[in-house]
C-alpha cells in the first residue's frame, strides 16, 4: 500500500507558516516516515509538471498557506484542488485572508506606487514597474497578474477544512495530521481548533473582575502591561473573548495581548465587527465625546478588529476603490 | 431585482420609542418617502454592529437605527451600549470609505412622530445625493479574474453574473 | 466557511400568509392582492391570501382554519402595528392549534399605507417586508408565558385628590395601600382652594372628609413628609425605598393641641407660610392648615434655632404637656414591596416672573390666582377680607388669562382650569369687594358640565370680558385717571383698538406645568415624558392612565392639566387598572429573555456588568455565564456584547434577524 | 481684544459723539477697535423695503469686510446693529437669501461664509471684559447721578442675543459699575417715535414727550442711551415738544459711552460732550465729576451741527 501523499503549498504568505510544519521537530521525522511529499515549494523542489501529471486526487491532502493575491496563485490552487482529497486552509492567511488581506484598503494602483515609487527605501529613477509581458529580443518573460482584490482560499476553491493561527501551533499541526492519517474525518468545513474562545483557558480569567469596565483603551507600546492581571481589564485591547482558542494562549503568556489570529468562534458572521461589539459595550464612558476620547486608544478599528480577515469580513475590501483596470 | 434609482433604508428601530414614534406619525398621517425597512428590536441596545454590517453587504443603502433619548431607555441605559458602539462603528465604516450619512443614529421618543419622517426623508435625500452604494454587485464584480485588457470589462461580467 | 448555523430540528417549514385590507386603509394604497400572490411563489408559503379586516372574527378564524386545514406550523399577517394587533393574532394562532409564537406580524399600516403616496413604491415595500418575514419566520421556536405572583399591594405617590382619590377606591376593595406625601399634610393643592367652580363648592368643605378617611382607614399606610427614593424590581414585584423625614415631633403623641406653636420663641411667623402661598409667615413649629392630615405639628430644620446649632430655651418642649417633642428624632428609610405603583405626583403653577411685562414682584398689587384663593378664603391670612398689600381696597381688579399658557415664549399648552377658575375668582372678588372686574381672555374655554352657563351668571353679574392678550402692566400714567393706578394695555380684538384699563389690583391666572423635579420623578419610575414633561400615558386616546411600563399609572395633572372632576374620574380609573393586575395575582411576563449556551460561553464575563438588571451572574465551577429569566427583561443588551455569539434572545434571535435583512435586501 | 469697527453714517455726523467717547473708552480699557476699511452704508431702515435682497447684499459686505481681517465687528449704532444683525441670521437660515448674498458679493470679488459675529458695545463691555476692568479704570465714579437708562426698541428686538427682550439690564449694569445711581425706568424699550419725529411731527414728538416726561417723574438727571436716533430725537425736539408742553424741563440726553467716559476721567473734549444742545458739564461739576484743573468754562465752541446731516 504505498504510503499516502501529503501536500504543501504557500500563495501570498510570510512563510511563516512553513516553518511552524517544521516546528514540528522530531514529529517530522515521525510523518516523514508516513507519508511521501507530493509537493513543498520551500523544503522540496517538486516542480508543478509533477503535480500535473498525477491522477486527480492522487494526494491524500495538501495543506495551502497564505492568501490568493495573483493568477499564478489562483492556478495552483485549482490544481491542487483537483489533485487533493482533502484541501487545507492552512493558517490565517488562507483560512481569512490574514495580514496581507489588510491590503484590501488600498487600490492596486496605491500598492504599486508605494512599493516601486513612494517607499523610502526604494531606488527607482527610472520608474519601472512588473509587467505581466516583457519582450527582450526575441525572448518573453511573463510574470502572474496582480488582482486588485486579496482573497482567502476558499473565496477561490472549495476547502474541506481550516488550520487557525497565524501561524498555527504544532501541537494542532499534529493533531490534524493523525486525524487526517486515521481516516475519521471531522464534518466538512470544520475549524481545526476549539469552537471556545480564549477566555476559557487564559492564566488570567480570574483576574478579571465581574463588574468588568474599562475607562480608556490603552496601547502597549506606551504602558508598562501587568505580567499577570488580565490585559482586557488593564484597559489593552485584548481579543481573546472573541477568538477561538487553542493556540496555547502564546501572545497572553508572552505578556501581549491576544490580536484574535484564530478567527472567530462559529456563531459570529463577522469578527470585527462583533470584536467591535464586545469591546466598546464595556467601556465605562456615557456621553459621545466621553466615549470618543476613551477610544482614542484604537486608532485603527480595522487594523484592530479584522488584522487577519478583513477579505472574508462582510464587507470585504474599501467600498469605493476602484476595479477592474489594468495599467 | 428592477434597477429603481430609490435608495434602499435599512432601519432598526427600539420597540419603546422610535417604533412608537413610527406609528404615532402613521396614525398621524404624515407622510415621507417609502425607502424604509424597519426591523423591530427591543432595545436599541440589542442592535449588534454585525446587523449594520450585514445590510450594507446585503444592498441597503444607508442603515438607521432609532433609539430613546438618553435617560429615556426602557431597560435604563440600553441606548447608551449603542452610543458607545455607534461611535467606533461610524469611524471603521469611515476607514472602509463608506460614506458618513449612510449610517444614522437617532434618538427619538415615543411622541416625536414628526421626527420620523423628517430624519427619513432627510437619509433619503443625502442618499439619493451620494448615490446607491451596490455591496452585493461589487463582491462579484471583485470576484471576477479579469484577464483581458478592458477596463470596464470586469463591471460587465459582474453585471450580467449578477442578473444570472 | 461558515460551519453551518445551528438549525433546530429539520420539521418542514409550512407558512400560512395573511395580507389584511383593513377596509381602505392599507387597500387603498397597497395592492393587497399583488402581495399575496407574489408571496405565494415564496419558499415554504403553503397558504397566501387577502382578507378585508383580519382583526376580525372572521379573519381570525380564517387563520384557525387554514392552520387545521393546511397543517400550517407558521402564520404571518401583515397589518397593522404589532404593538396593536400582534396579541389578537397569537390567540388566533394558538386557537389553530399550533404556538402562539409562531406568528409573526408585519407592519404595513402605520408604516406603510398611511405614510406613503406612491402606490407603487408601497407595494413593492410592502412585498420586501413580506420577504422579510417569511424567512425570519421559520426559525421561531415554540415558546411559553412565563407567570410570576404579583404582591397584593400598591404604592400612591402624591397625596392631592388624585392620590387620595386613587388609594381609598383601592383600599376599598381590601387592597393595602401605601400612600406617600412629600408635604407634613395630604391634600395637595385643593386644600387650598376656597370655592369650586361650577357649583362654588367650599374645596375644604369636601376635600377633609375624604382626608380624614385615608387617614382612619384600616387598609391605607399614611406616610406624609415622606419620598420615595428608589423603586426596583418589575411589574407586581417592586421593592420601594421610602424616606420618612423627620418631623421632630412622636407620631405618637401630638394630638395637634398646638400649645407648642403658641409658646415657641418666635412669637411671629419668622419663614414665609408655604401653605398660604407666602402671603403670611409660620413659626419654625407649625401645622400647616386647621384641618390637616395627619393632625400634627412639624418643626422646619432650617427655621429652628435649636435644630440650626443656636440656643435657644426650647420653651416649645416645656408646653408640651404629652412631651411629644424629640430634636434626637432622624430621617428613617422604609423598605416596602407593592405590586403596582399610582403616580399622582401633581402639578406646579407657572412663575409669573417669567413674563417681566406683568410686573409681578415688581408691583405690589399684582397677584397670582393662588394668592388670590387664600386672600378669599375665611381661613386665609386676611380671613377673607380682600386687601391688598399696600392696604387700598380694590375698587377695579383685572383678572389675566393664560399667563405662561398658549405662549410660544413659554408654555404652548392650554392649562384647561383657569378660564373656569378666573371666573371663579372674578364672582368671589366681586362678592367680597364689589369691585368692577375686568377678565382678559384669548377665549374663554368651558367645555365641562355647567360651566357655560356660570360663565353666563359672570356675565349677568356685570363682569367685563374682554378679549386680548394683554401686552403689558405698567405704573406709568398717561393719563390722570391712570395716577397711582396700575394700567392693563391689551388690544381689545373684538372692539379693534388697543385699550388701557386702569385697575387697583392685578390677578395673574397662571397655567400648570410639570413640577421642577419631574424628569427625575419619571425615571425613578422608568416612564417616559413628553416635550412639555408632563408624565406620558400608553396610548392618548385609549389608555390614558397606564404607562409603557407594566404596572404603573398615572393619575391627575402629572399627567396633564385637568380640572378636579377629571382627576377624580381618571383617579378611579387608575386605581381599577391596578386593581386587576393585584386581583388576577400573577402577571404574563414576555417570552423574549436571553439565554446563554453553555457549550459557547468561554466565560469571558463580557455581559455580567451589561445588564442593568443583574440578572447575569458567573457560574465559577463550570465557568460559564447564567442568566435568571425572572431578572431577565429581554432587552437583549448582553446579546450583541457577547463575543462569542452565546447568548440568544428568544423571538429576536441572530439567525432571525440577519434572515430577515437578508431577505428584506434580497427583494428590493 | 481685538475687534472690527462698523460705525455707521450717524456716527459720522450726527451721532459723532457716540464714535468719540466710544472710541475713548476702548483705548482707555486697552480694546483694539479697527475701523473697517471701505465699509458701506447699512441700507438702515430703507433699503430694505425697497429690494429685500439686494440689502442684504448691501449689509452682508461688511460682514464680508469683517471676516476678511478675521475679526467680529462691533456696531455701536442700533440700527445698523440691527439691520446687520438680522442678514446674518436670514443668510444663515434662508437659501434664497444666502445664494442672492454670494452672487451679489462675489460680482464685487467678496465671500462671505457665516464666521464673523455682529456684536454690540454693550455686549462686549459686558460679556468680554474680564470681571473688574472696567471698575478698576474709574477714577471718577457718577457718585449722585441718576440715570435712566433708555435702550430704545430697536436694538433688543425682534430678538436680543445678549439682554433680555422685556427687561434689558446691559447698560443699568454697565453705569451702575462706575458708580451711578439707577432709575426704574419703566419706558427702557419703548419706541422714541424714531423718523416720525420728522415725517409725522404730530405722532413721534408726544411719543418722545412721554419718554421725557416720566424720566422727570422719576427725578432722573440724565438719559443715557445706544443709539444715535433716540439720542437726537430726545435731545433735539425738546425745545419743540416744549411749546405744547410748557411744564418739560430740559433733560440731558447722552450715550452711556459718554457717562462711562466721564467716569473714567477721560477729557471731555475726547467724550463730545461740548457737541450736547442741552447741556450736561454744568450738572456733572455741580455733583463734583466734572472739575478740579480743568473747571474752568473753555471757549464755547459752536454748537455742533445739530441738524441731520
Amino acid at each position: 500500500m504505498p504510503k499516502p501523499k501529503i501536500g504543501f503549498y504557500w500563495c501570498a504568505s510570510c512563510g511563516g507558516c512553513e516553518e511552524s510544519i517544521v516546528d514540528v521537530a522530531e514529529a517530522i521525522l515521525e510523518i516523514a516516515e508516513l507519508v511521501d511529499f507530493a509537493i513543498w515549494p520551500v523544503a522540496m523542489d517538486f516542480k508543478r509538471a509533477d503535480v500535473e501529471a498525477l491522477e486527480d486526487g492522487a494526494i491524500t491532502a495538501t495543506m495551502i498557506n497564505g492568501a490568493i493575491r495573483t493568477s499564478e496563485q489562483e492556478e495552483m490552487a485549482r490544481l491542487l484542488r483537483r489533485k487533493s482529497q482533502v484541501l487545507i486552509a492552512y493558517g490565517s492567511c488562507a483560512h481569512t485572508g490574514g495580514i496581507p488581506g489588510l491590503a484590501n484598503q488600498f487600490s492596486r494602483e496605491a500598492v504599486m506606487r508605494y512599493v516601486y515609487h513612494d517607499c523610502p527605501t526604494v531606488v527607482n529613477p527610472q520608474g519601472t514597474e512588473p509587467q505581466t509581458e516583457y519582450h527582450d529580443e526575441g525572448r518573453v518573460a511573463t510574470l502572474p497578474e496582480f488582482r486588485d482584490v486579496v482573497r482567502s482560499l476558499d473565496q477561490v476553491v472549495d476547502v474541506d477544512y481550516y488550520m487557525p493561527g497565524c501561524a498555527p501551533n504544532p501541537t494542532l499541526v499534529l493533531a490534524a495530521i493523525r486525524t487526517l492519517l486515521s481516516g475519521v474525518l471531522p464534518p466538512k468545513g470544520s475549524v481545526l481548533a476549539p469552537d471556545i474562545a480564549l477566555c476559557d483557558t487564559c492564566p488570567r480569567i480570574d483576574t478579571k473582575p465581574v463588574d468588568l469596565e474599562v475607562a480608556t483603551f490603552k496601547r502597549t507600546h506606551l504602558h508598562k502591561v501587568d505580567p499577570d492581571v488580565c490585559l482586557l481589564t488593564q484597559g489593552f485591547l485584548c481579543l481573546g473573548p472573541a477568538t477561538r482558542s487553542g493556540c496555547g494562549e502564546r501572545c497572553i503568556r508572552g505578556n501581549m495581548p491576544c490580536t484574535g489570529c484564530f478567527g472567530p468562534l462559529s456563531n459570529v458572521h463577522d469578527h470585527g465587527a462583533k470584536m467591535l461589539s464586545a469591546m466598546t459595550s464595556i467601556l465605562a464612558a456615557e456621553e459621545e465625546d466621553d466615549i470618543d476620547k476613551a477610544l482614542e486608544g484604537i486608532p485603527d478599528p480595522v487594523g484592530s478588529f479584522y488584522r487577519y480577515g478583513l477579505p472574508v469580513s462582510m464587507l470585504r475590501r474599501k467600498v469605493d476603490l476602484p476595479f477592474g483596470h489594468r495599467n | 431585482m428592477p434597477e429603481d434609482t430609490q435608495p434602499r433604508i435599512l432601519a432598526f428601530f427600539c420597540n419603546w420609542c422610535t417604533y412608537t414614534a413610527a406609528d404615532l406619525a402613521g396614525v398621524s398621517r404624515m407622510k415621507y418617502a417609502a425607502t424604509s425597512r424597519v426591523v423591530r428590536v427591543m432595545c436599541s441596545g440589542r442592535i449588534d454592529p454585525q446587523f449594520v454590517l450585514s445590510a450594507f453587504a446585503k444592498g441597503a443603502d444607508g442603515v438607521l437605527i432609532g433609539g430613546c433619548h438618553p435617560g429615556d431607555c426602557h431597560y435604563i441605559s440600553g441606548n447608551t451600549k449603542c452610543l458607545r458602539r455607534h461611535r467606533l462603528l461610524k469611524r471603521m465604516l469611515a476607514d472602509m470609505g463608506i460614506e458618513p450619512e449612510r449610517l444614522r443614529l437617532e434618538w427619538i421618543s415615543a411622541s416625536e412622530g414628526d421626527r420620523v419622517k423628517t430624519v427619513i426623508n432627510e437619509m433619503t435625500a443625502d442618499l439619493k445625493r451620494l448615490g446607491p452604494l451596490k455591496l452585493p454587485e461589487r463582491c462579484v464584480a471583485w470576484d471576477v479574474e479579469a484577464i483581458d485588457e478592458e477596463p470596464d470589462h470586469a463591471e460587465a461580467v459582474a453585471k450580467e453574473a449578477v442578473h444570472a | 466557511m461558515m460551519t453551518e448555523l445551528h438549525q433546530n430540528g429539520q420539521e418542514e417549514v409550512r407558512i400560512g400568509y395573511f395580507v389584511c385590507h383593513c377596509g381602505t386603509n392599507i387597500a387603498a394604497m397597497i395592492d393587497v392582492a399583488a402581495v399575496a400572490e407574489y408571496v405565494s411563489t415564496l419558499p415554504n408559503v403553503v397558504v397566501s391570501k387577502d382578507y378585508r379586516y383580519m382583526c376580525s372574527e372572521a379573519g381570525q378564524d380564517l387563520i384557525v382554519q387554514d392552520i387545521k386545514e393546511h397543517r400550517l406550523n407558521r402564520i404571518v399577517v401583515a397589518a397593522c402595528s404589532p404593538l396593536l394587533h400582534e396579541r389578537t393574532f397569537r390567540t388566533a394562532t394558538q386557537r389553530g392549534g399550533i404556538n402562539p409564537f409562531f406568528c409573526h406580524m408585519v407592519n404595513i399600516r402605520e408604516h406603510g399605507s398611511w405614510v406613503h403616496e406612491d402606490r407603487a413604491e408601497a407595494t413593492e415595500k410592502a412585498k420586501a417586508l413580506a420577504r422579510g418575514a417569511i424567512g425570519r419566520v421559520k426559525y421561531h421556536k415554540a415558546l411559553e408565558k412565563r407567570r410570576e405572583p404579583v404582591t397584593p399591594a400598591a404604592l400612591v405617590v402624591g397625596g392631592g385628590i388624585a392620590g387620595i382619590q386613587a388609594a381609598l377606591t383601592l383600599a376599598n376593595t381590601g387592597k393595602k395601600v401605601y400612600l406617600v406625601e412629600r408635604d407634613p399634610t395630604i391634600g395637595g393643592h385643593m386644600a387650598k382652594f376656597d370655592k369650586t367652580f361650577p357649583t362654588l363648592d367650599c374645596a375644604a368643605c369636601i376635600l377633609t372628609p375624604k382626608m380624614s378617611e385615608v387617614y382612619a382607614h384600616p387598609n391605607i399606610v399614611l406616610w406624609t413628609y415622606s419620598e420615595v427614593e428608589g423603586i426596583e424590581g418589575y411589574v407586581g414585584n417592586y421593592q420601594v425605598r421610602v424616606r420618612r423625614k423627620a418631623r421632630y415631633i412622636d407620631e405618637e403623641l401630638c394630638v395637634g393641641c398646638l400649645d407648642c406653636v403658641d409658646e415657641c420663641v418666635f412669637k411671629v411667623g419668622n419663614v414665609d407660610d408655604e401653605f398660604n402661598v407666602g402671603l403670611s409667615k409660620r413659626k419654625p413649629v407649625y401645622m400647616p392648615f386647621p384641618q390637616a392630615v395627619p393632625k400634627l405639628v412639624v418643626i422646619d430644620p432650617v427655621a429652628c434655632t435649636h435644630l440650626n446649632g443656636g440656643n435657644c430655651q426650647k420653651s416649645c418642649v416645656d408646653a408640651c404637656e404629652r412631651a411629644a417633642i424629640n430634636f434626637d428624632q432622624t430621617d428613617t428609610i422604609e423598605e416596602i414591596k407593592v405590586g403596582a405603583v399610582i403616580v399622582a405626583t401633581g402639578f406646579k403653577t407657572f412663575d409669573p416672573k417669567r413674563k417681566p411685562l406683568y410686573g409681578y414682584g415688581k408691583y405690589p398689587n399684582v397677584y397670582t390666582a393662588l394668592e388670590v384663593e387664600r386672600l378669599v378664603t375665611s381661613c386665609g391670612p386676611t380671613e377673607g377680607e380682600v386687601v391688598c398689600r399696600d392696604g387700598r381696597t380694590p375698587k377695579k381688579i383685572g383678572i389675566v388669562h393664560c399667563v405662561g399658557s398658549r405662549d410660544h415664549q413659554t408654555n404652548r399648552w392650554c392649562s384647561r382650569v383657569c378660564c373656569m377658575y378666573s371666573m371663579k375668582l372674578a364672582h368671589l372678588l366681586h362678592e367680597h369687594t364689589g369691585a368692577e372686574i375686568y377678565n382678559f381672555y384669548i377665549d374663554i374655554r368651558a367645555p365641562g358640565k355647567g360651566y357655560e352657563e356660570f360663565y353666563e351668571r359672570l356675565q349677568e353679574e356685570g363682569n367685563h370680558f374682554i378679549r386680548g392678550r394683554v401686552a403689558e402692566i405698567t405704573d406709568i400714567p398717561k393719563v390722570a385717571e391712570e395716577e397711582g393706578m396700575l394700567t392693563i394695555r391689551v388690544e381689545d380684538s373684538l372692539a379693534g383698538f388697543v385699550r388701557r384699563i386702569p385697575v387697583d389690583m392685578v390677578v395673574l391666572s397662571t397655567g400648570l406645568e410639570p413640577h421642577a423635579d419631574s424628569q427625575d420623578v419619571r425615571r425613578m419610575f422608568n416612564i417616559s415624558c413628553s416635550r412639555e414633561g408632563f408624565f406620558l400615558e400608553r396610548h392618548p386616546k385609549l389608555a390614558p392612565v397606564s404607562t409603557t411600563t407594566d404596572g404603573v399609572y398615572l393619575a391627575g395633572c402629572c399627567q396633564g392639566p385637568k380640572d378636579i372632576p377629571d382627576t377624580v374620574a381618571q383617579a378611579g380609573a387608575a386605581a381599577a387598572e391596578a386593581l386587576t393586575l393585584l386581583d388576577t395575582g400573577y402577571v404574563e411576563m414576555e417570552p423574549s429573555v436571553s439565554v446563554v449556551d453553555p457549550i459557547f460561553c468561554s466565560g469571558c464575563k463580557t455581559c455580567l456588568n451589561l445588564c442593568p438588571y443583574h440578572a447575569i451572574t458567573r457560574d465559577d465551577a463550570k465557568g460559564v455565564a447564567v442568566i435568571n429569566p425572572v431578572l431577565c427583561k429581554g432587552c437583549g443588551v448582553c446579546v450583541a456584547a457577547c463575543p462569542s455569539g452565546a447568548i440568544t434572545q428568544n423571538l429576536f434571535e441572530d439567525r432571525e434577524i440577519f434572515e430577515e435583512i437578508e431577505e428584506v435586501l434580497a427583494y428590493a | 481684544m481685538r475687534y472690527a469697527y462698523f460705525p455707521g453714517c450717524s456716527l459720522k455726523s450726527s451721532g459723532r459723539a457716540y464714535e468719540e467717547s466710544f472710541l475713548a473708552v476702548c483705548r482707555a480699557l486697552e480694546i483694539g477697535m479697527d475701523e473697517l476699511d471701505d465699509w458701506n452704508c447699512c441700507g438702515a431702515t430703507a433699503y430694505m423695503s425697497v429690494d429685500e435682497a439686494n440689502s442684504h447684499v448691501l449689509a452682508t459686505r461688511n460682514l464680508a469686510l469683517a471676516e476678511r481681517v478675521g475679526l467680529d465687528v462691533v456696531v455701536p449704532c442700533a440700527g445698523c446693529y440691527g439691520v446687520l444683525a438680522k442678514s446674518k441670521e436670514y443668510f444663515e437660515k434662508y437659501s434664497s437669501v444666502r445664494n442672492a448674498v454670494t452672487t451679489g458679493l462675489a460680482a464685487g470679488g467678496f465671500a462671505y461664509e457665516g464666521r464673523a459675529q455682529v456684536r454690540h458695545p454693550l455686549d462686549i463691555l459686558s460679556n468680554d471684559l474680564p470681571p473688574r476692568a472696567l471698575r478698576s479704570k474709574v477714577k471718577k465714579p457718577l457718585k449722585g447721578l441718576k440715570v435712566a437708562c433708555y435702550y430704545g426698541c430697536r436694538l433688543i428686538r425682534p430678538v436680543s442675543p445678549f439682554d433680555d427682550m422685556h427687561d434689558p439690564q446691559t447698560m443699568d449694569g454697565l453705569l451702575k459699575s462706575v458708580g451711578a445711581r439707577m432709575v426704574e425706568y419703566g419706558l427702557k424699550g419703548k419706541c422714541c417715535g424714531g423718523s416720525l419725529t420728522g415725517t409725522v411731527p404730530e405722532a413721534g414728538l408726544p411719543m418722545c414727550y412721554d419718554l421725557l416726561k416720566e424720566a422727570h417723574r422719576l427725578e432722573a438727571d440724565v438719559i443715557a442711551t445706544a443709539c444715535p436716533l433716540c439720542q437726537f430725537n430726545l435731545e433735539c425736539y425738546q425745545d419743540d415738544i416744549a411749546k405744547k408742553h410748557p411744564d418739560l424741563k430740559p433733560m440731558p440726553v447722552v450715550y452711556f459711552t459718554q457717562l462711562i467716559g466721564v467716569a473714567m476721567g477721560l477729557d471731555p473734549k475726547d467724550l463730545g460732550l461740548h457737541r450736547q444742545i442741552v447741556p450736561i458739564e454744568p450738572l456733572l461739576r455741580e455733583k463734583g465729576i466734572l472739575g478740579g484743573e480743568d473747571a474752568k468754562p473753555k471757549a464755547k465752541e459752536p454748537a455742533a451741527a445739530g441738524g441731520r446731516s
